[in-house]
């Protein structure tokens, strides 16, 4: 049987500025946060309804609670041409069922 | 005051151009004896300062004849209505009364004024039977025991001088004996007799009304409905029996009632106003013991029935013992408490009846039948697995008794036995049930219950009864089958069944409360919500079973499907008190947050 | 006496709200006073006895001129209880208490012209309601419950659905359930959702079972209606009185679904069936809820939980009671032209005689003497005069002053017959 | 290229009760209203960095706001054994993307 995923929470990974992939160049290291995980438990009647419509024009990905940051979190560093930069919202504080 | 009035309203038409003096209609009243004589008085509500139209109307005082003083014309009349109602009221008395007629016998009048002139006589049919009967309230009531008298005018007076050519007179006809005339003089309908309620309680007449000219001779028929009034005239008795005999043993709740008798009688108790007067029964506990006051009280209700008192309604007055207070259960004494009904209206000396009750009060020994109990469980069980109930002689039938379980080592196994021995017998705990007095056995200890040392476990269990400190106690021995794999001795992390949504998934699940170790599969059949939804049990004896009981309450991850209080998502319904009592599909819990759907595997789920 | 001619800020027929009224009494010294002695003589046990007295005899002579005594209120109304509790606590006072029919507080609704123009709603265009003739449902392939569509056409519509849904959830909580919540859901109910949709609910017509049971169950029943006693009839009617807002709809239920032998469909105010149904209705949510009684479709009754049972002397008065509900010849008709139309009434020609003083033709409109409970004590006469050109003594309004032509409803008097015993 | 579907907003549908598929059996209608449309103008410095996240175990719908219910709303029906019940957030009354 499919190993159940475990349910919907933070994660963090190390990562430098550079591999965000956002085109910004430092060095510097940070921590990046996540959301990731099931949402079994969070789910109403009114997923329960969408899980089995067979209406079309609904994604798999709206008839069930996603799992997604509450709360977001900014960062600021000293890219590789020493200038500052400000990263908003790039990083979850808190996730959530919704 | 004997006096009353033998219908509730009366009414009357009035028409433009009826001249002074009309007589309108007449009220009656009937009294208590020969020499009483009614007095009937128009009453204001504000009898200082009566209204304008007070005048208008003369209410002779002793035929109870009401007439105009004036001639209704046209001017009276807004021209936009065509009609209107003024109701009077008219109180009575057996003596002349000047003022304060506040509380005495009442009877409404609805006076209806039609803004046009008096309609000839007519000759069809229906005018002519309108003629005889107008319109008037058919009801009338006679209190049962009284003195005859005339009880209702049956012409239309308003008519009289407008039909003086029409000779119209009545008769009185019924099916079964009935005491009613006619006065030809008076065309009043006379009761003739006393009447008595308990022979029979409504009276049809049917009134026969002859129209004669001297062209023609024509005859009509009405039912009137007359219903008899009661009075407290029969005393109470006992049909069967006036003793009963109480056995109390195992139920000893303050409130609890024993033993029922009946006392019969023929008389109406009306349920409304509470503290009525009529056929009113009180009733005494014929002992001055204290214990006893202090401990039992007579409890009565009555019921009307007919078909008993020769379809005559009649009332049935039920008695029972009850309890004021809790009965210990060593309380052992035998007594007799006799109780005095009294029927408080009923005039004659015969109105009291005495119930006697034979009470035995036997004490309830706390105490379990001298065998060790054997409980087996498997090693591989999971905490809060339930083992086994174990129960005081007669628990199950205790009510208003408490009992408290405690498990405790037995002395032979207090001494030489060594520390790892000792720590054995955190295995097993003891919960107190929810339902009844017993007590439910469970494992409290995996790791203990898994170790080999611990082989059978020897306890003793200790009832104490919570009012008077009873002690019992008994052995229990709990047998450890089967040998226990390696892999199920590490792992003491346990899931929750519940969160099991197929057999697959399920049978794998080390579930808390898992009396085999792994929960339990059970597969519903049935289409739409129903009780026998699909679900991962840890016990399918206990759960679902719809009650959360002692063990199943200490977690709610024990079994969701009887505990939860959280909503339940999708069809089901809800448990009495917690927990789903019908689910549609399967039913499955994250902890407490319990879906029921169908897992539709086969319907593919298109996107 | 001081009179009160400022009666600015009436209601559109000229009524002053209680609220208003009892306001105005109490800036005039001399009725605020007389009012707090009418208190007086109204609390406590010997209230009759009270009554007799000079004092409060006094106090009723003057409130009687003022305007507390002559003042009304709305269904639905700000302050709507407050009105009540104003009006009661001066008629009370004016009755002994043990009227078999008191006069209702709430403005007397204006006759409807045409008895037939008593349409159904049709609710949503395009949704098909009952059709008001031969009920055929608008689906012939679906079986016809009317009952089920208006259920339909509630859900269409966000305030219809929101308030039943609410009182639904309200009265099918908790075991027992709680019967005062569920009894206030279901008035907010009735005074928020338009009538169009909350009588499809109560008076669809059925022809089946399925849609008679629906229709029964429409009040959640098990919780606003049933009760494990039946209580008596004439005591479910003392405690309704006791309550401002339950005995002003059971007064305004009996004046505007009073069988009139007067009218043709039996309704007063010229078969106003609209004012009928609505005071019915208005009595669902207070003690006096009544229902249907079963699931029947064709012989169906309405009746409040209570029974006549252990009735002693009184079977007559409390049968008498019970048949304003159960054996009405005006409510059937009301709710059978609401559902299918007028033509399948009953007209009472052909089931109560008509009285010999009515000549055929006679275009028939009531007005009683009212609104005093008990008339007898009509204002003096010279206050009157003193109102303009009113006229001398204008029997047919029953009391004196007031200048509009105004119908008013049968008073709550005991004046008008009931429909007559079995034959 | 696939037509761009529409941004997320409120849609509704009129079914009976049964046709929800929650196993409650009833002829009544009722209004049901979901939310479906894209989110692209929702996303956040974090979207984009999840979007080109190569890290296995964030599920696609992670990656991305859902449209989903901001408000729900509850509905009480008799159903066909003429018992009354209530679907508790059984329908969307507001949509938003988080």
């Amino acid at each position: 049987a499919k190993k159940a995923s475990k349910p919907c929470s933070l994660r963090e990974v190390e990562v430098t500025v550079s591999e965000l992939g956002l085109g910004y160049y430092s060095d510097e290291t940070l921590l990046f946060r996540y959301c990731s995980g099931n949402c079994n438990a969070s789910r109403r009647n009114y997923d329960l309804i969408l899980e089995k419509w067979m209406r079309k024009g609904i994604s798999k990905r709206e008839r069930s609670p996603c799992c997604r940051p509450k709360e977001y979190d900014d960062i600021s560093f000293l890219d590789n041409s020493n200038r500052y930069q400000t990263l908003h919202e790039f990083s979850a504080l808190a996730c959530g069922c919704v | 005051v004997g006096l009353y009035f033998p219908q509730n309203q009366y009414k009357e038409t009035v028409y433009v151009g009826q001249y002074a003096g009309t007589p309108v209609l007449q009220v009656h009243a009937m009294v208590e004896s020969d020499s009483q004589q009614p007095h009937f008085y128009l009453w204001w509500n504000t009898p200082l300062k009566p209204p304008t139209y007070a005048p208008w109307f003369h209410l002779d005082e002793t035929t109870g004849i009401l007439s105009m003083n004036k001639t209704l014309d046209w001017s009276d009349f807004d021209s936009r209505y065509k009609l209107w109602i003024l109701p009077l009221t008219v109180k009575a008395a057996t003596r002349p009364v000047k003022s304060f007629l506040h509380g005495l016998p009442t009877v409404r009048v609805s006076l209806t004024f039609i803004n046009d002139t008096v309609p000839p006589c007519g000759q069809t049919r229906p005018e002519l039977e309108n003629l005889c009967f107008p319109d008037k309230d058919l009801n009338s009531h006679i209190k049962e025991n009284r003195f005859p008298g005339a009880i209702r005018q049956l012409r239309q007076l308003t008519r009289l001088n407008v039909c003086p050519n029409y000779t119209i007179s009545y008769s009185v006809e019924s099916d079964v004996p009935a005491p009613f005339a006619i006065n030809d003089n008076t065309t009043e309908l006379i009761v003739t007799a006393p009447l008595d309620r308990e022979e029979r309680e409504t009276y049809s007449p049917v009134l026969v009304c002859t129209v004669q000219t001297d062209t023609m001779i024509d005859k009509f028929f009405v039912t009137l409905h007359i219903n008899i009034y009661d009075e407290d005239d029969n005393a109470p008795y006992v049909n069967e029996t006036d003793t009963e005999d109480v056995v109390l043993e195992f139920d000893r709740m303050e409130g609890s009632s024993f033993g029922n008798l009946f006392v019969y009688d023929r008389d109406t108790t009306p349920r409304y106003p509470k503290n009525q007067s009529q056929n009113r029964f009180v009733g005494y506990m014929m002992t001055n013991d204290s214990w006893i006051n202090e401990m039992f009280t007579i409890e009565h209700s009555f019921k009307e029935e007919k078909a008993i008192f020769g379809n005559v309604r009649g009332t049935v007055h039920e008695f029972w013992l009850a309890l004021k207070k809790h009965l210990s259960v060593t309380e052992n004494r035998t007594l007799q408490l006799d109780y005095l009904v009294n029927d408080t209206t009923y005039p004659g000396p015969e109105g009291t009846v005495m119930l006697h009750y034979n009470i035995t009060i036997l004490p309830v020994p706390i105490h379990f039948t001298n065998v060790t109990y054997l409980f087996t469980t498997t090693r591989r069980a999971n905490v809060f697995a339930q083992v086994g109930r174990i129960c005081v002689d007669n628990c199950l039938k205790f009510r208003g008794i408490n009992v408290i379980y405690r498990l405790a080592v037995t002395d032979k196994t207090d001494k030489n036995v060594s520390g790892d021995i000792q720590s054995c017998f955190t295995a097993i705990s003891i919960a107190q049930s929810l339902k009844d007095m017993a007590g439910v056995l469970y494992v409290n200890d995996t790791e203990a219950l898994r170790r080999s040392e611990c082989q059978d476990l020897q306890y003793v269990v200790i009832a104490q009864e919570q009012q008077n400190q009873l002690q019992a106690s008994t052995q229990i021995l709990i047998v450890l089958d089967s040998n226990i794999d390696k892999q199920d001795t590490e792992n003491h992390w346990f899931l929750s069944c519940a969160e099991g949504r197929q057999r697959g998934d399920c049978e794998n699940i080390r579930g808390l409360g898992a009396t085999t170790g792994r929960c339990q599969w059970r597969q519903g059949s049935e289409k739409g919500i129903s009780e026998s939804y699909s679900t991962c049990s840890p016990d399918l004896r206990t759960c679902p079973d719809g009650f959360c009981d002692a063990v199943e309450s200490k977690d709610a991850s024990i079994c969701p499907q009887d505990c939860t209080i959280e909503p339940i998502i999708g069809g089901h319904e809800k448990g009495i008190m917690s927990g789903i009592r019908a689910g549609y599909g399967t039913c499955y819990c994250y902890s407490e947050k319990c879906f029921c759907e169908k897992d539709d595997i086969e319907e593919a789920m298109c996107d | 006496g001081s009179s009160y001619s400022g009666l600015a800020g009436t209601g559109a027929h000229g009524w002053v709200d209680c609220v208003r009224a009892s306001d105005m009494c109490n800036q005039n010294p001399q009725c605020s006073s007389r009012y707090r002695v009418m208190r007086q003589c109204l609390v406590g046990r010997e209230r009759d006895t009270m009554l007799a007295n000079r004092e409060c005899q006094a106090a009723l002579e003057v409130l009687l001129v003022s305007p507390l005594y002559d003042c009304r209120c709305k269904r639905g109304m700000k302050k709507e209880l407050q009105c009540l509790q104003s009006y009661w606590s001066i008629h009370m006072g004016l009755t002994e208490g043990r009227e078999f029919y008191e006069t209702s507080p709430y403005e007397p609704v204006m006759p409807v012209r045409h008895p037939d123009a008593f349409r159904l709603a049709s609710i949503i265009s395009g949704m098909h309601t009952v059709t008001p003739k031969a009920n055929t449902c608008s689906d012939p392939s679906k079986t016809c419950n009317p009952c089920l569509d208006a259920a339909k056409a509630c859900n269409l519509n966000n305030t219809c659905k929101k308030q039943r849904s609410t009182y639904i959830a309200t009265c099918s909580k908790g075991e027992p359930c709680n019967r005062k919540r569920c009894h206030k859901a279901l008035r907010q109910f009735l005074d928020r959702v338009p009538t169009d949709y909350s009588h499809q609910l109560l008076f669809c017509p059925c022809q089946d079972l399925g849609c008679a049971e629906r229709r029964r169950q429409t009040i959640v029943p098990f919780c606003s209606f049933e009760d494990k006693v039946k209580p008596y009839c004439l005591e479910l009617r003392k405690n309704c009185r006791q309550d401002p807002l339950c005995r002003s709809r059971l007064a305004d239920f009996h004046m505007n679904c009073m069988v009139s032998q007067h009218t043709v469909s039996s309704c007063p105010n010229e078969d106003n069936y609209q004012a009928c149904l609505a005071s019915y209705a208005g009595l669902i949510g207070t003690d006096m809820t009544p229902n249907y009684v079963d699931a029947s479709f064709t012989n169906w009754t309405v009746s409040p939980w209570c029974t006549c049972k252990g009735s002693g002397n009184q079977e007559e008065e409390c049968q008498s009671f019970l048949k304003d509900f159960t054996e009405n010849m005006c409510l059937r008709n009301a709710i059978q032209a609401f559902g299918y139309g007028t033509d399948s009434l009953s007209h009472k020609a052909e089931s109560v005689p008509s009285t010999p003083s009515m000549k055929p033709g006679l275009e028939t409109s009531i007005s009683t003497s009212e609104p005093l409970d008990n008339p007898n004590d009509v204002q003096p006469e010279d206050e009157a005069n003193g109102k303009g050109n009113v006229p001398k003594w204008n029997l047919s309004k029953g009391y004196i002053g007031g200048d509009e032509p105004l119908l008013e409803p049968s008073s709550g008097f005991d004046g008008l017959t009931r429909p007559k015993g079995p034959p």
